[in-house]
């Protein structure tokens, strides 16, 4: 959780925040339960970022408007209420939209009333900033997640069925790769990103930590 | 033992065991030469501390002459035990000495006389009968005995009854279940009168009821040989045990002719038992009747690189180049020497450091036949669970090794009782992998004394 | 998941209960005129895309159709679906060409396939007395094997002229519905399953006897009151 | 078509594992299961909160349902289930702090854990009676233990592995929970070839 | 003065001569007859497919040293081994693309993500083997006859599919090829068609099954061997087989209509190459005596019970692999009695 620094942010810097410094899905492993579930294909990702993208923007707007009048002791209470209720219009508003995506989505559209991110966020940043810049942070962390779970959308979705948001790319004769679209492969892939980024950090700064780090054995 | 003890060479299988344990190969080729003579070297070294406890006190002052049997330096405590002079000599200096040990330390050198004989120049016969259980405690003090198995434990301190109980077996171990080492064997062919004389001595000391010599299964001819000098009263009693190591180590064998467990964290004596080395009670038999002191013993010189191998009365002091010349062990190709057994002997860097009373064996590799030559390669633990197959305390020394691996000595400690390990190192010789595990929980250990002091 | 509440805070000023009472009613307030505008709002749209997704299902298993009507089968006889099932009662669509011809009729069978449940939307024809269309509307089965159920052309040829009469006791089926090994079907009321996928075929078959099972005792005997559209 | 008791049971538990198949829990399955010591009584507390959180579900659906209040069913689902959650809290504290001690400081993590909302939601889509719930969230509760408890394990032992660098961290730990989830697709179709 | 020669080691100074690699030589050695009896049967199709799988695996193998800055591993041979396995547990026309990709996975996702040998949780060959079944499952259930009489002319149909392509439906080739073939497994026609498939043809190897499945008799024999020179530990197969038969006995006992007798739960399915090969894998099998029981036991009866109450209809690897993920478990439940202790159980 970041509180405030010492520097104030600017606008620019809280909107980005949340898209690559602290990326929900593969920094600051939040929100992992509706990553792995929805993510068998790129739309299904796309259409889970966007629902919850909704609510954290909405409900941070929301307990950032009523900061200064919530007392400390339903400070909890009041947040986990008005996510719920924008969960609920959500629920409904996918219902209204698409019934295939809101079937696709399954329980784990209510279940963004649990996604850590939103009860995180209202927490420790809406609850202590402005409107502007609280709507500006979650807007970035709603497209960090949403870029997270496109990231394993579309992995999922070439390797599982050879397609991308649907549409075919290798022609009929592709062998999918049923894994990929199976509980399995979503770890797998969340896995793979994550090994990557490793990698790729570590190539980036060649710290002298090349030493097994010492794990404390607890057995 | 048994129904029909003639019977039991035949079935080795049936013979008393502990579980667990490796089977080397023996190589005990020595085993049939008689024991020979070793000539004195032109000078001794004999440090002041060759035994557990304290360093003893030196009697003499450079220039001096002594004889051999003489006194040189005397206890300094009861933990202590005195040295005699091992031949006719003058003192060349009192100072430090390399050792076999790697370290220095305070050492009387004596120049030999070149008439030097083989006959003792001090001592007076005494009368055993007579001694009451302290006067053979005293006898056996002043004739510097230390165990002769290689722990150089003084043996009075050993025959003196516990504070806390009784004792009533002493067991008497002629495993040596070390490869290699023969100088046990010979001693129980070759003074096997001394040997029951001595267990007579420390079974009155004692006050024990009775005496059982463990022997393996490997030198019947030694339980024979003992079986037919058994004295009719029946108090000493000879067993097989299988030939297996280690069997030779004090709980594993109070294991395997008693069956009792030694717990953990408890000496032997409480559970009113002894444990002590054949050569050690054989010495005891063969000193104490005419007075003397601990003046030479017994020394397996074996190994591929050893020309005339065998064992040796080797008088205490004799310079390791010494008994190598003599035994015919070409110095320079040697590639490793070990004092002691190949399990849990110690590898010598230097020729020039004695032969002490713990000596129990020299070993010489060269280069064809050393056997760190094979590939030891380190690989990773594959959990073959060899180790735990084999470890006599029951540990589990793959987890061990892993922990270490990690340095955590904590967890070794406490959860997988590496306290209980008596490091000898049946793990290592298993593992496929070429994990030095025991050495690893020398180190192990030693960090979790540092830490608790 | 919330973050654990921060021990070390300094404790404030107890806020007063009134206050708190306050926030709280004011919150709820406002989330319920959130919550009841996005139901009011989306309701319609919802209900039109139910009624959509539910007329492509049937339309796509019995040709001709242009219209669907909701009913539930009751003991009592037939009554047009609102609301929650009653019970003993059974979910079914009467399905109508542009005329108002009864063109067939659609349930909904479901059964523990190899993943998850498997549910299936089968046509029967009340002339014919014989289920003639079946449709996979929700299915977890593994691609490539149990998934072949709705596109494997052997197997949907099963359910052209899939047997479905009442018998003497016309509380039951005449014959079970029940899925053989590929290749042995020999009656008009077996299925011939997909071979390596026996298990998702089985829960097909079994859905639908299931289904069908409770619902054409109550549908046959008040066909009649069908054969017009609403 | 009905369930039978043994196929919810072992279903939740093995075929659909709450965590390894349903990706319910993931948060405190990838935070708590570096240790056997924590995964135990993390286990125990996850499955005791889950039913309490049937039962107070299969309450409130009747409610919801009986007055036509379907849209409020989610906010008074995750509304009483804390509530519920604080008040076995300060009554284990009360009565048996050695339990309280125990299970305690889980409590208030697995309050919004999607694997107890999710026991709530799922009955109510399955329609399970008051046993079948009760059986959901026993068999929902113990398979999370059960993952949590293996993950600990594998965990615990490669602390003492060479695992390279790059794989540290809780991409070694996605690895684990998608080889235990492949593993647990061996159980797929558990009671379906009857 | 000290000869420069001299080696100074801590003891023990001896050691057995009996090295990872020789013992792993054995098991490769051990390994040879039934992946010849694989190709008698199945004719170049086998023989490619193991080739491939083997190659797969060393350069995998290979290719994890060099991302990992490491001395190269393969001459410890354990990557030969898991290639002989997996290749073995494989239909045998399974596409060669196929092949590797589980070979691959099996020392990537199963071994070098844990740093390699030792380190390894699950056995590989059975992680390339249920990666490949969950990635691909529909050519892991494609079958060919054994026996086919063209098989040393020319490859099956599905044996060189393009890579990343959908492998061509052979079931009109297969049953061209041998007469009266029908594609399934004898453990798939006792449990869909309850047909149970006799002895003799279990043991005469004319059965539809993975390259390694089917001779029982030669993998016991070589098994045994590998227990005789105690390159394996013997009680895992005894504990597997023997509760495996128990639990068929007692089922059959209970409904002898609707379940088989024991020795076809022996023989049908990897039953005996899982027990002898793969659960016996030192690394990611138990270490404490009674560890050991445990786990082969927990093996046998949860094989059974996939196989009786599951929707596939061989459960050995999961089951192995389950094994592999409680072992941590139960070796820390069964500590050995340390010599001196107090004999009760208890938690130390």
């Amino acid at each position: 959780m970041s509180l405030p620094g010492p520097k104030p942010r600017s606008n620019l810097e809280e909107l980005l925040e949340g898209i690559w410094k602290q990326n929900p899905v593969f920094i600051m492993m939040l929100g992992m339960c509706p990553t792995l579930a929805v993510s068998v294909s790129a739309v299904n990702a796309l259409s889970m970022g966007l629902a919850t993208g909704f609510v954290l923007s909405g409900s941070t707007l929301l307990v950032s408007l009523i900061r200064n009048i919530v007392p400390r002791e339903v400070r909890i209470a009041t947040y986990i209420l008005i996510i719920a209720t924008f969960v609920t219009v959500v629920d409904y508003l996918i219902q209204a939209i698409s019934l295939a995506i809101y079937e696709a989505l399954g329980a784990f559209i209510q279940l963004i009333v649990v996604n850590c991110i939103i009860l995180g966020r209202a927490e420790a940043h809406a609850a202590r900033n402005p409107p502007l810049r609280a709507l500006l942070n979650a807007l970035g962390m709603s497209m960090g997640f949403t870029i997270g779970l496109l990231a394993l959308g579309a992995v999922r979705e070439i390797l599982g069925a050879g397609k991308l948001f649907g549409i075919s790319l290798f022609g009929p004769d592709f062998q999918p790769w049923v894994v990929m679209m199976l509980p399995p492969g979503g770890f797998f892939v969340l896995g793979a990103w994550l090994l990557f980024f490793n990698w790729f950090n570590r190539r980036k700064t060649p710290v002298a930590s090349d030493k097994p780090a010492q794990g404390h054995a607890h057995v | 033992m048994g129904l029909f003890p003639f019977c039991m060479p035949y079935f080795p299988f049936l013979n008393k065991t502990f579980p667990r344990g490796i089977h080397p190969a023996d190589n005990k080729s020595t085993a049939t030469i008689p024991i020979r003579r070793l000539p004195f070297a032109t000078q001794l070294t004999l440090p002041l501390n060759q035994h557990i406890g304290k360093q003893a006190l030196p009697m003499v002052q450079p220039g001096q002459e002594v004889v051999r049997g003489q006194p040189i330096a005397r206890a300094d405590g009861f933990m202590s035990v005195p040295l005699h002079a091992p031949a006719d000599g003058v003192v060349e200096a009192i100072e430090p000495r390399p050792t076999a040990q790697g370290t220095w330390m305070d050492s009387i050198v004596l120049r030999v006389f070149d008439a030097s004989t083989q006959e003792y120049g001090w001592g007076e016969p005494q009368d055993m009968d007579g001694l009451t259980p302290e006067g053979i405690v005293r006898a056996v003090w002043d004739a510097g005995l230390v165990g002769l198995g290689g722990a150089a434990f003084p043996s009075h301190v050993k025959i003196t009854p516990p504070k806390e109980g009784r004792v009533h077996t002493l067991v008497v171990n002629g495993c040596e279940c070390e490869p290699y080492l023969t100088c046990d064997h010979r001693l129980m062919l070759e003074l096997t009168d001394d040997l029951i004389t001595g267990i007579g001595y420390a079974l009155r000391a004692l006050g024990a009821e009775r005496a059982v010599i463990g022997v393996e299964d490997n030198k019947q001819d030694a339980v024979e040989a003992i079986r037919r000098k058994l004295p009719e009263n029946g108090l000493i009693d000879v067993q097989a045990v299988r030939t297996k190591y280690p069997q030779g180590a004090e709980k594993m064998l109070i294991h395997s002719l008693l069956g009792l467990d030694v717990p953990t964290g408890k000496r032997a004596s409480e559970l009113g038992v002894v444990v002590n080395n054949v050569g050690t009670l054989a010495m005891m038999g063969r000193l104490l009747p005419q007075g003397h002191g601990l003046t030479e013993r017994v020394v397996t010189v074996t190994g591929p690189g050893i020309a005339r191998p065998g064992d040796y009365w080797v008088p205490l002091g004799t310079p390791m180049r010494h008994v190598l010349d003599w035994a015919g062990a070409p110095g320079v190709s040697a590639r490793e020497i070990i004092l002691g057994g190949p399990m849990m002997g110690q590898a010598v860097a230097s020729l020039d450091v004695p032969v002490t009373k713990g000596v129990s064996g020299i070993l010489v590799f060269d280069d064809r036949h050393i056997p760190s030559g094979q590939d030891r390669r380190v690989r990773p633990c594959i959990k073959c669970g060899e180790c735990l197959r084999v470890c006599p305390m029951g540990l589990n020394p793959s987890m061990l090794g892993m922990l270490a691996a990690k340095a955590e000595y904590d967890a070794m400690g406490s959860t997988f009782h590496l306290g209980d390990c008596f490091e000898c190192g049946s793990c290592t010789y298993v593992c496929p992998s070429n994990i030095p595990l025991v050495q690893q929980f020398r180190v192990a250990k030693a960090i979790l004394r540092e830490r608790a002091a | 998941m919330s973050a654990p509440p921060r021990l070390d805070a300094p404790l404030p000023q107890p806020a007063s209960s009134t206050a708190m009472l306050r926030t709280l009613g004011l919150v709820a307030g406002l989330c319920g005129i959130l919550i009841v505008s996005a139901y009011q709002g989306t309701q319609e749209a919802v209900t039109a895309n139910r009624k959509i997704a539910l007329e492509r299902a049937v339309f796509q298993i019995i040709p001709g159709a242009q219209r669907v009507d909701e009913y539930f089968a009751t003991r009592g006889g037939l009554v047009p679906a609102q609301g929650n099932v009653p019970d003993g009662a059974v979910k079914f669509y009467a399905a109508y060409d542009t005329a108002g011809k009864l063109r067939g009729i659609a349930a909904e069978g479901a059964a523990r396939g190899y993943a998850d449940t498997v549910r299936v939307l089968y046509a029967y024809d009340p002339v014919r007395r014989v289920i003639n269309g079946m449709g996979v509307i929700y299915m977890r089965e593994t691609p490539g094997i149990g998934d072949k159920i709705a596109t494997d052309s052997a197997f949907l040829r099963n359910f052209q002229a899939l047997d479905a009469s009442l018998g003497a006791d016309p509380q039951t089926l005449a014959n079970t519905i029940r899925v053989v090994k590929q290749g042995s079907k020999q009656h008009p009321w077996e299925i011939d399953a997909i071979s390596g996928a026996t298990i998702t075929s089985k829960a097909v078959g079994r859905g639908i006897n299931d289904s069908a099972g409770r619902l054409l005792p109550l549908l046959v005997p008040h066909l009649a009151s069908l054969k017009e559209a609403r | 078509m009905s369930e039978t008791l043994p196929q919810i049971f072992f279903g939740a538990l093995l075929a659909n594992n709450f965590v390894l198949a349903m990706f319910l829990g993931l948060c405190p399955f990838l935070g708590v299961s570096g240790r056997l010591d924590t995964a135990l009584p993390m286990g125990a507390a996850t499955t005791f909160v889950m039913l309490v959180a049937s039962l107070c579900a299969f309450g409130l659906n009747w409610l919801v349902t009986t007055f036509h209040l379907e849209f409020l069913r989610l906010i008074a689902y995750i509304v009483v289930i804390a509530s519920a959650v604080q008040l076995v809290e300060m009554v284990l504290k009360k009565h048996s702090p050695a339990l309280f001690r125990a299970l305690g400081i889980y409590l208030p993590l697995i309050t919004t854990n999607c694997a107890v909302l999710g026991v709530a939601l799922f009955q109510t889509a399955r329609e399970y009676d008051f046993i079948q719930a009760l059986t959901f969230a026993t068999a929902g509760g113990a398979g999370f233990s059960l993952a949590l408890l293996l993950m600990a394990g594998l965990r615990e032992r490669l602390q003492l592995a060479n695992v390279p660098n790059v794989v540290q961290g809780t991409a070694l730990v996605l690895m684990l929970a998608g080889l235990l989830s492949l593993i647990f697709m061996g159980f797929a179709g558990l009671g379906a070839g009857e | 003065m000290s000869s420069p020669l001299t080696e100074l080691r801590t003891a023990p100074h001896v050691k057995r001569n009996l090295g990872v690699e020789r013992i792993m030589s054995h098991v490769v050695l051990a390994l040879l007859p039934i992946a010849a009896f694989a190709v008698w049967q199945y004719g170049l199709s086998a023989l490619a497919l193991i080739i491939t799988v083997i190659a797969s695996c060393l350069l995998t193998e290979r290719l994890c040293n060099r991302l990992g800055g490491v001395a190269s591993t393969l001459s410890d041979g354990s990557a030969t081994i898991t290639g002989l396995l997996l290749a073995l547990t494989l239909p045998p026309a399974f596409p060669l693309w196929m092949g590797a990709v589980a070979g691959f996975m099996a020392i990537a996702l199963g071994k070098a993500l844990f740093g390699g040998l030792g380190f390894n949780v699950l056995n590989p060959a059975l992680v390339g083997r249920a990666f490949v079944q969950a990635a691909f499952p529909a050519a892991i259930t494609s079958w060919v006859p054994a026996y086919a009489p063209e098989r040393f002319s020319a490859f099956v149909p599905t044996t060189w599919t393009l890579p990343f392509m959908t492998p061509p439906d052979i079931s009109a080739w297969a049953k061209a090829a041998v007469d009266g073939f029908t594609g399934a497994t004898p453990l798939a026609r006792w449990k869909f068609e309850n047909v149970l498939t006799s002895p003799i043809d279990f043991l005469s190897g004319a059965v539809t099954a993975s390259a390694g499945e089917t001779s029982a008799i030669l993998i016991l024999l070589c098994g045994l061997y590998l227990a005789a020179r105690r390159f394996l530990d013997w009680r895992i197969p005894v504990a597997v087989l023997a509760s495996a038969a128990l639990t068929a006995w007692i089922f059959q006992l209970m409904d002898p209509v609707r379940y088989p007798d024991p020795l076809f739960a022996l023989l049908s399915g990897g039953l005996v190459i899982g027990a002898m090969f793969m659960a016996t894998d030192m690394v990611t099998s138990p270490v404490t005596p009674l560890g050991v029981w445990l786990y082969g036991v927990f093996i046998g009866v949860l094989t059974m019970m996939i196989r009786y109450f599951g929707g596939l209809t061989e459960g050995v690897m999961y089951a192995i692999l389950f094994g592999n993920a409680l072992a941590p478990l139960i070796d820390r439940l069964t500590p050995p009695r340390v010599f001196g202790h107090p004999r009760l159980w208890s938690r130390s």
